[in-house]
């Protein structure tokens, strides 16, 4: 079976001499090759599941099985560039010595909205410019699976739109598999393949969506529906 | 350090530098039974001592006043700080001990001031051995600049001649004494080349301002001298204590020190020596008359 | 068994010294004159702790460092306060400061015996001389490089000048601080024997010179152990009572 | 008017020092011997710069403390390195480097001459032994006080070890690794006396050694002065440079 | 007049040797015991805006006169919280040592959800979580005047809902005055009683609403309305 399986994982923490468990008893399914959406509410654990996922945290109990190696970046929840690079070099950062097209390069800054600005420091940006870049850096990688926590929350309503379209363009043309945090429905049922929905340290609800992202109308009766159906969980 | 407290005239405290090494027995011997502390007493004057061994320091601290008397001072420090205008006058003898300057070497083939042509010596700079080495080469037309001297101190000097990378070392005091128990190769020690003077030193204005003082120091200078005659053992192994070395030790160093205090004619021709190799060996810029010390 | 490892790490390293110096001694290659067996030296080691001279060497040694060390870290602390609440102040000095922290405080003993006498002054202002540079460049690097975006917050809920100091930047520059204080201290020690140099009848600066003077390595190497096991000492108590002290910073994964 | 102003101030703290010296003479307070008057320096000054001596001097300390400064440098860097990257060998070697980095370097110059001869080896040693420590503690503060959160986005891009250590732990130590050179830089000055107290014929150290030996307090004065110069000199050169190598962060609001 | 009056202000940065103008010519009217809100694209200057009002910046040109002297607090757009204080003492950092209810600390920590990390530092916190303890420092300091920098962008749909509504309450209970920057067209609607669009330096727009924010429905047929009025001024 391709893509990532979480098996029965555990996580917990210890404030103040005190351990409470974040993730309880996580199994989900993370295809490759789409894009898997995880909501919650804040502080249920989903930067801590996703960093699970990107190996930068081992669980304390339960497995994690990679289909394949990949090839994995990250978008963390904070920009986190590095203040002494500027945009261009904290773009390219993860691609390290390796050689890389100029081009391709400038043509995504453009695409992230940040042409004109290549020799600024992260000091110099609007904090949804360093989100933004943060965003570049990621894509300049070239994954094969992309981990997204909350990337688009510094953004403006336009902005936001033209990035999830360019998201979906990157997922079709280059198969990338995609994990992304989110705190916005209407963006979960914009982009998902597939919604999974994190509560009290469970994923409490899963739904699949088969229509291609592409074409997808919040206002189509089924996307209404589903929508309703995952307020109605929310409320629990 | 208020450079004025000797003009009050009457003192309430007296400090002495108090050097012990190489074996300075009267420091030790006065000290242990407080001699000074029992002549000033009456005057109700305190006596105090400063662990001063450099004798550019000395002269330094006696000149800002912190010190009254420097009780063990080499000429060459008291010729330094006259040339260069400090007040300094010389009150009397301490000690000589030619013999207790020595040049030792691992080779055993120099035996003459030509064989030390080109060879590294090491050795503190503007001190008796300074000028032993000078006076050394002068007997054979040689100075200084036809060896390869080189600025040290003496626990230095001896750790180089020890690892090899000095030819040979200028010694003093117990680092002699024990490089000849080691059985190194005595080129010459001091006898007849210097008088390795070292003197009781006050200034002018307090040798003026205090006569009764200077009065006191020297009946307490003839008592130190009676109680190292009268108890010789004692005064060993009062010094072997403070020193940390063997009784035979020091009896066997003691022997090349002269410690009476009287300034004697060979003394002032001494110090004039000493003055005229400083000159000539451009230590001190004009020529000095010695007898202004006294 | 990881564990008793990892406690013996530390001794690996004084204990390889020693062999070495051991080993050397059996081969007879210097003189046990310029290098005394290690049992010589333990001999001298425990006549001098026993006689009780090294042990009050010590203690007025360690007093004298405390002394300098307090002064040159109030002066460092207060000047790098000085400069970062008052900027325009700084130049002032600022040449001064860099002026003396590039002179040999060796060169520098005539001129303190003419000012500050042959006593406890001059010894206390050789430390001070010899800890107060490092302190002050870390407290200021500590000061300048805080982070202008917390300061914001200070300056967005009113807080005044000496506030934002007290509440911002001294929290933000400890680790500096820290940083400065532990070289500072070493550097006290360092300083031990410059100091004593001057008219000092007691302490182990002055037991090493004497050593020395009367070419006995035994207690020269004596000496330099206990200066720097002493030295080692109180730089784990000092780590250990600033840790207590700034425990908050300590254990949050800030430092 | 403000900037000529500026620009004066930090000649002013230099000037009321000379005031007070000038003073000080004329008021006959001190003898002439232990506190030469500043002609008489500036004369001395003058007779030993056209003689030759002093620029000699100065260029023969000048290089010895390259190099010793140098190699203390590079030893502190790869420590602080090699700890950073291999955390666990630190603890066998840091009891040894904590050991000596209170040990007064002035103790150990009988040993350094029997093991490095009286040529330059051991003057080197010396600067060594003065600069390393403040520079390695401070690349070690450097190393471990960086920001974890961005060592994880080396972590996230599969970055190695090095790559890391190179790219994201390098230039956020700068800071640090930049004072802790400025400090070294001021000890290996500091350090030019007891180094050329062995068997120097040459250099600033021999200079003013060798007139304190021979009660000659203005040339040692003339020497505190040039050393004093020379190394601020040295700092504003060395701050000069540094800033243009790493011209990207001293610019960007990061340091 | 009452409130905080912006005549013809200008800001222009200097990125790596390039000066451009941020802000061009702002004249805004921000009254007071009222909600202002600043719409805009990402980069647009609304931070810069916000900074210049807040006295942490002075503008090249143009005045701001201010009607009462203000105790003002300021919410900005990253946490911002010192690393070495507790949750807790980030909350009280604004209180100085003036003497506090923690009764009334306690209440606040209640509403913004955080009850039970008291204790814990920064570090340990989500990213939501920081920013509500930073919302939470700013309410502490009971501010006549409030600048908030997207305060709620990185909160669930639910957690939002509920802190809009506390800080309606807030505004009315206390007379608050509000200068709140958002990237979402809703929240603008929801809660402001002037809405300011900002576009290429200058106020392009300005909206105002005179129902209570207490009663606003986003179905309402005004609020519709206006909410295409505000899409169609983006889509220039
Ligand atoms: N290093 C840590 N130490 C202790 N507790 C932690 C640590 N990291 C996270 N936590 C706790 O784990 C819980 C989940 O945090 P996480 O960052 O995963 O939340 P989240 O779902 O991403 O929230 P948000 O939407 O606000 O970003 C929180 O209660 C947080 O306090
Ligand atoms: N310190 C600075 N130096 C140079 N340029 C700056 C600086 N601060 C901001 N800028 C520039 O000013 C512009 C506006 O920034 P600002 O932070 O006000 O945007 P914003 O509207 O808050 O955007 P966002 O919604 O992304 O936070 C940006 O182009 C940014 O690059
Ligand atoms: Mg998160
Ligand atoms: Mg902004």
């Amino acid at each position: 079976m391709a893509g990532i399986e979480l098996k029965h994982i555990q996580k917990a923490y210890t404030v103040d001499g005190w351990t409470f468990p974040v993730l309880k008893d996580i199994c989900l399914q993370i295809p490759e090759n789409r894009i898997t959406v995880l909501l919650g509410k804040s502080g249920c654990g989903k930067t801590t599941l996703l960093r699970l996922v990107g190996d930068l945290e081992e669980p304390n109990g339960g497995e994690i099985h990679f289909a394949v190696t990949h090839k994995t970046a990250f978008v963390f929840q904070e920009p986190r560039l590095m203040p002494w690079l500027t945009v261009w070099d904290n773009t390219i950062f993860g691609l390290k010595k390796q050689s890389y097209d100029t081009g391709e390069i400038q043509a995504l800054l453009e695409t992230v909205g940040l042409d004109g600005f290549q020799k600024a420091y992260p000091h110099q940006l609007s904090g949804g410019m360093q989100q933004r870049t943060a965003i570049a850096r990621a894509l300049a990688y070239a994954p094969s699976f992309l981990l997204m926590d909350e990337p688009f929350a510094a953004l403006d309503h336009f902005t936001r739109t033209q990035l999830q379209k360019e998201l979906i363009r990157l997922q079709k043309s280059q198969n990338t598999g995609i994990l992304f945090v989110t705190h916005s429905i209407d963006e979960a049922l914009l982009l998902g393949h597939k919604i999974a929905f994190l509560e009290d340290g469970c994923i409490k609800k899963e739904f699949l969506l088969d229509t291609d992202c592409e074409n997808r109308d919040l206002l189509s009766k089924e996307l209404i529906e589903l929508k309703r159906e995952i307020l109605a969980q929310l409320h629990l | 350090g208020c450079g004025t407290a000797e003009d009050t005239s009457s003192l309430d405290s007296l400090t002495f530098t108090y050097v012990t090494s190489p074996l300075n027995l009267p420091s030790i011997v006065e000290k242990e039974e407080g001699i000074f502390t029992k002549a000033f007493a009456d005057d109700g004057i305190e006596v105090k001592y400063a662990e001063i061994t450099s004798g550019a320091d000395q002269t330094q601290a006696l000149a800002a006043g912190d010190v009254q008397v420097l009780y063990a001072v080499g000429a060459t420090s008291v010729i330094l700080s006259a040339a260069n205008d400090a007040d300094i006058k010389v009150l009397n003898m301490y000690s000589r001990s030619p013999k207790a300057f020595c040049m030792y070497s691992k080779d055993e083939s120099i035996s003459s001031p030509a064989d030390l042509r080109g060879k590294t010596i090491a050795g503190p700079v503007g001190t008796n051995l300074h000028e032993l080495l000078a006076a050394y080469l002068a007997t054979a037309d040689m100075t200084v600049d036809d060896v390869n001297f080189v600025n040290m101190g003496i626990p230095e000097a001896k750790a180089g001649l020890e690892g090899g990378s000095v030819d040979v070392a200028l010694l003093a005091g117990a680092a002699a004494y024990q490089t000849q128990q080691q059985g190194y190769h005595l080129i010459t020690d001091g006898e007849g080349l210097i008088n390795a003077i070292i003197a009781v030193a006050v200034t002018n204005k307090f040798y003026e301002a205090h006569p009764e003082i200077i009065e006191k120091l020297q009946s307490a200078q003839a008592e130190i001298a009676d109680f190292m005659q009268n108890h010789e053992q004692e005064a060993y192994e009062m010094a072997a204590a403070e020193l940390d070395l063997d009784v035979d030790a020091v009896k066997e160093m003691a022997q090349y020190y002269d410690f009476s205090t009287e300034i004697t004619a060979a003394d002032k021709e001494g110090f004039q020596r000493t003055a005229d190799f400083m000159y000539q060996a451009g230590m001190i810029e004009k020529e000095l008359d010695v007898n202004t010390l006294f | 068994m990881k564990k008793i490892h990892s406690a013996f790490a530390p001794f690996l390293g004084i204990l390889l010294l020693l062999a070495v110096w051991f080993l050397l001694c059996r081969a007879e290659i210097f003189s046990p004159y310029l290098l005394p067996t290690p049992q010589k030296v333990f001999d001298s080691f425990l006549r001098m702790l026993f006689s009780g001279e090294l042990l009050r060497d010590v203690l007025i040694s360690f007093i004298r460092i405390l002394k300098g060390f307090c002064i040159a870290f109030l002066l460092a602390f207060l000047l790098g306060m000085f400069r970062t609440l008052l900027p325009a102040a700084e130049k002032y000095y600022d040449a001064i400061v860099q002026f003396f922290r590039n002179v040999p405080p060796l060169s520098l003993i005539p001129l303190l015996i003419l000012w500050c006498g042959i006593g406890e002054t001059t010894k206390t202002v050789i430390i001070v001389l010899a800890s107060f540079f490092p302190m002050y460049l870390n407290i200021v690097k500590g000061f300048t490089g805080c982070d202008q975006r917390l300061l914001e917050v200070g300056d967005a809920f009113g807080y005044t000048k000496f506030e934002k100091f007290r509440y911002i930047l001294l929290p933000y520059a400890s680790a500096d601080i820290l940083v400065g204080m532990r070289i500072g201290m070493g550097y006290s020690w360092r300083a031990i024997i410059a100091a004593e140099m001057i008219a000092a009848s007691s302490g182990i600066g002055h037991l090493i010179l004497f050593a020395q003077q009367l070419s006995r390595t035994d207690k020269v190497i004596v000496g330099i152990f206990v200066v720097g096991l002493v030295g080692l000492a109180t730089d784990k108590c000092f780590g250990f009572l600033l840790k207590k002290l700034f425990k908050g910073n300590g254990e949050n994964g800030w430092n």
